[in-house]
């Protein structure tokens, strides 16, 4: 079978999968809801400065959201040690952690999609420059925070305490990632600057670390 | 005068640091030597 | 008599160590195992018997010295021809039988109606809709071994199949086994119950502390 | 070897000792700033310093990967070490620099300070990681963790250079060339630095080789009492 015929049936038997358990959907979902409703006590600030600050709670809530997610990456394939089935297939690695890099993507979009309303109501958030610019931040973002995150929680895999590990490892990594999402969108929010380069740098980022992770995580699924 | 202490407090810092790390060196040193005896019985 | 050749052995180890940090499994097992033969790995538990038969299956790579199988030693080239049966079932709990096989072909790349096959020949039905995390243990331990043969292996690696199997299914199990030696497959048997395999096994390979230290075709009186 | 070790613990002392009189004394003092200028002579020699040993365990990270040689492998480790304890001195003198200065403790959007902060986290995890690990191949795992903190670095760079324009703060020593003898007297310090970082880091490498050997050894033995 071909490479992207078994990323997309990959991708296929998790979704369907975690259809039928919803167990990490709902837990999720109700964590992103606790994020921002304790954001929302701790930070009451004015509609202007909460267009200033906004770029900056959102990521972070985005950030904390989907680490709990990224943590359950390789949960379902440790169940049964399902994954050394994997291993000791002939199929090549990568679309294994496409598949994977796929799914938290959706399961990270599904949840900002939740959280994002909250957020511009609760801090009642007017955009005031090119709000079409968001879509493509958003996007960028949550696959830089995916791509990496999938990646190190496969490596984290390997460790002792591993659910403590991925924030460890994943953090560091992302600040350049994060600087460019929450000043991008503070810019646009704000339409006193233009999102242009932190655009330019998440797309840089992304380029970076999609190809750095197709290259070496064979290594690491391999490396017992 | 006062801007003199600034230079002698990141001096002393430095030296603190490497210290530090000197002593850390020391210490796994002799525990690795003490367990090279006891595994060489 | 005629000259030995490479190819005769399914799996030459060579001073095979394997070391997870602070701890060993392996400590330097040389072994030569002709092809087409049955061996049952005996021995306590933390003798290296799983190590070993991740280190064939190319699942686990040697600290030091080298294991070759069929004849190569980039075990990851030949793993279409590998089959692994781990002692958990390396299974999805939440997918009925069929759907975990058509996944797993998927994988390997081999025709649907293989998992049909596959599933029959370990006397489970094809058609049964109940989901794997329900079944009895005798019923999951068989569906594992339908998973392992899926690609008809050269070399099958079989890690505790019998533990917790009823008797009846144990024996089912042992039968299809022989029928598989007798196909000229070579395979590995890692078992606490040697009994069962007594009549069908060509060699008794006795492992202790990391290393081999006995072979023989019969079965110690004392392990009976 | 052990000459060569003692050899160059002399004159890595040496070194530093005429390095130290070169900054406290020798040097010229600066118009502006005053004696806290001296500050620099330590401060930007570590932070050169500790980039070296970051290369290195780029490197070695890399040659690991590609030989899996052992020795490359400590290597990465030792470098990546000694490279963090080089970065503390660097962010804990910044400060120290700053106060005086600028009034302030920390300026977020100075490059320098703060891509050296985001490093010294960056190879921080790199160590714990090493630590943590329970793979039966942590080089090859550290290695791709390595690799991936070092393509890190430039986006860290440019994202901090950018923030800065944006949110401007003082520089350190940007701009402006330096008085000639002062660049004398930051290089001799550079010099010693580097020696020192030698001289830390061949430690460092026998006592790893030690320590592995220990291991192995302890592992062998857990072995076999355990089928006692």
């Amino acid at each position: 079978m071909s490479f992207l015929e078994i990323t997309r049936a990959t991708l296929a038997k998790d979704i369907r999968l975690e259809w039928r358990s919803k167990d990490a959907i709902n837990a999720m979902l109700f964590f992103a809801l606790l994020v921002v409703v304790i954001f929302s006590f701790a930070f009451d600030p004015t509609a202007e400065e909460s267009r200033r600050i906004a770029g900056g709670l959102i990521w972070v809530a985005f950030l904390f959201a989907a680490v709990v997610a990224l943590n359950q990456t390789w949960a379902r394939e440790l169940r049964n040690q399902v994954l050394d089935a994997y291993r000791v297939s002939p199929a090549p690695a990568n679309p294994l952690f496409l598949a994977k890099a796929f799914g938290n993507f959706i399961f990270v979009s599904v949840l900002e999609a939740v959280m994002t309303p909250l957020f511009v109501a609760f801090y009642k958030l007017r955009v005031l420059g090119p709000a079409w610019e968001l879509i493509p931040i958003a996007l960028l973002g949550t696959w830089a925070l995916v791509i990496n995150g999938t990646f190190f929680a496969a490596i984290s895999l390997r460790t002792r305490s591993r659910e403590i590990m991925l924030p460890l490892l994943l953090f560091p990594i992302s600040i350049p990632a994060l600087l460019g999402m929450v000043n991008a969108t503070t810019a646009v929010l704000t339409g006193e600057e233009s999102a242009r380069f932190w655009i330019a740098l998440l797309m840089a980022y992304d380029v970076v670390f999609t190809t750095a992770s197709l290259l070496m995580f064979e290594l690491v699924l391999e490396a017992e | 005068m006062k801007s003199m202490n600034y230079l002698y407090a990141a001096y002393i810092a430095t030296w603190v640091i490497h210290g530090t790390y000197l002593m850390i060196l020391a210490r796994q040193y002799s525990r690795v030597r003490k367990e090279m005896e006891s595994l060489r019985k | 008599m005629a000259e030995i050749q490479l190819n005769d052995y399914a799996v030459t180890a060579d001073g095979v160590v394997k070391q997870f940090g602070r701890f060993a499994a392996l400590r330097g097992v040389t072994a030569h195992f002709a092809a087409g033969k049955l061996y049952v790995i005996l021995g306590d538990n933390g003798a290296g018997k799983s190590t070993l038969l991740r280190t064939i299956a190319g699942l686990a790579q040697p600290t030091r010295g080298t294991i070759s199988v069929l004849g190569t030693t980039s075990i990851k080239n030949l793993r279409a021809q590998i089959g692994y049966m781990a002692h958990p079932s390396l299974l999805y709990d939440e997918m009925s039988g069929i759907e975990n096989l058509r996944y797993f072909a998927g994988l390997y790349g081999v025709p649907e109606a293989r998992c049909r096959e596959a599933i029959e020949a370990v006397n489970l039905d094809p058609d049964l809709e109940r989901l794997v995390g329900q079944y009895s243990q005798g019923m999951r331990q068989r569906m594992s071994l339908a998973r392992a043969i899926l690609n008809d292996p050269k070399l099958l690696l079989l890690d505790e199949p019998f533990s917790n199997v009823d008797f009846r299914s144990a024996h089912e199990m042992a039968a299809l086994l022989a029928k598989i030696r007798d196909r000229r497959e070579t395979l590995f048997v890692v078992t606490h119950q040697p009994g069962l395999l007594q009549s069908i096994a060509d060699e008794f390979v006795y492992m202790e502390a990391g290393k081999i230290t006995d072979r023989s075709s019969k079965l110690r009186t004392t392990e009976q | 070897m052990k000459r060569g070790f003692t050899l160059l613990a002399l004159v890595t002392a040496l070194l530093l000792s005429f390095a130290l009189y070169e900054a406290l004394i020798a040097a010229p003092t600066e118009q502006t700033m005053g004696n806290v200028q001296r500050i620099f002579y330590y401060h930007v020699p570590s932070a050169w310093t500790a980039f070296v040993l970051f290369l290195i365990n780029f490197v070695s990270s890399i040659v690991y990967l590609i030989r899996r040689n052992p020795k490359a492998d400590i290597l990465a480790l030792v470098s990546a070490e000694v490279g963090v304890v080089f970065c503390t001195v660097v962010i804990v003198t910044g400060p120290i620099w700053a106060r005086p200065v600028w009034g302030i403790w920390w300026a977020p959007g100075d490059i320098r300070l703060t891509t050296t902060l985001v490093l010294w986290l960056i190879y921080i995890s790199y160590l714990v990681l090493r630590r943590f690990s329970t793979s039966g191949r942590t080089p090859v795992i550290a290695a791709v963790v390595a690799i991936f903190g070092a393509l890190d670095v430039p986006l860290v760079y440019f994202s901090i250079w950018f923030f800065r324009t944006q949110h401007p703060s003082p520089v350190i020593g940007g701009g402006g060339s330096l008085d000639p003898r002062m660049a004398r007297v930051l290089l001799i310090n550079w010099a010693a630095f580097m020696c020192l970082a030698w001289l830390l880091s061949w430690t460092r490498y026998e006592l790893e080789v030690a320590k592995r050997q220990v291991e192995e050894a302890q592992a062998l033995e857990s072995l076999l009492e355990g089928s006692r």
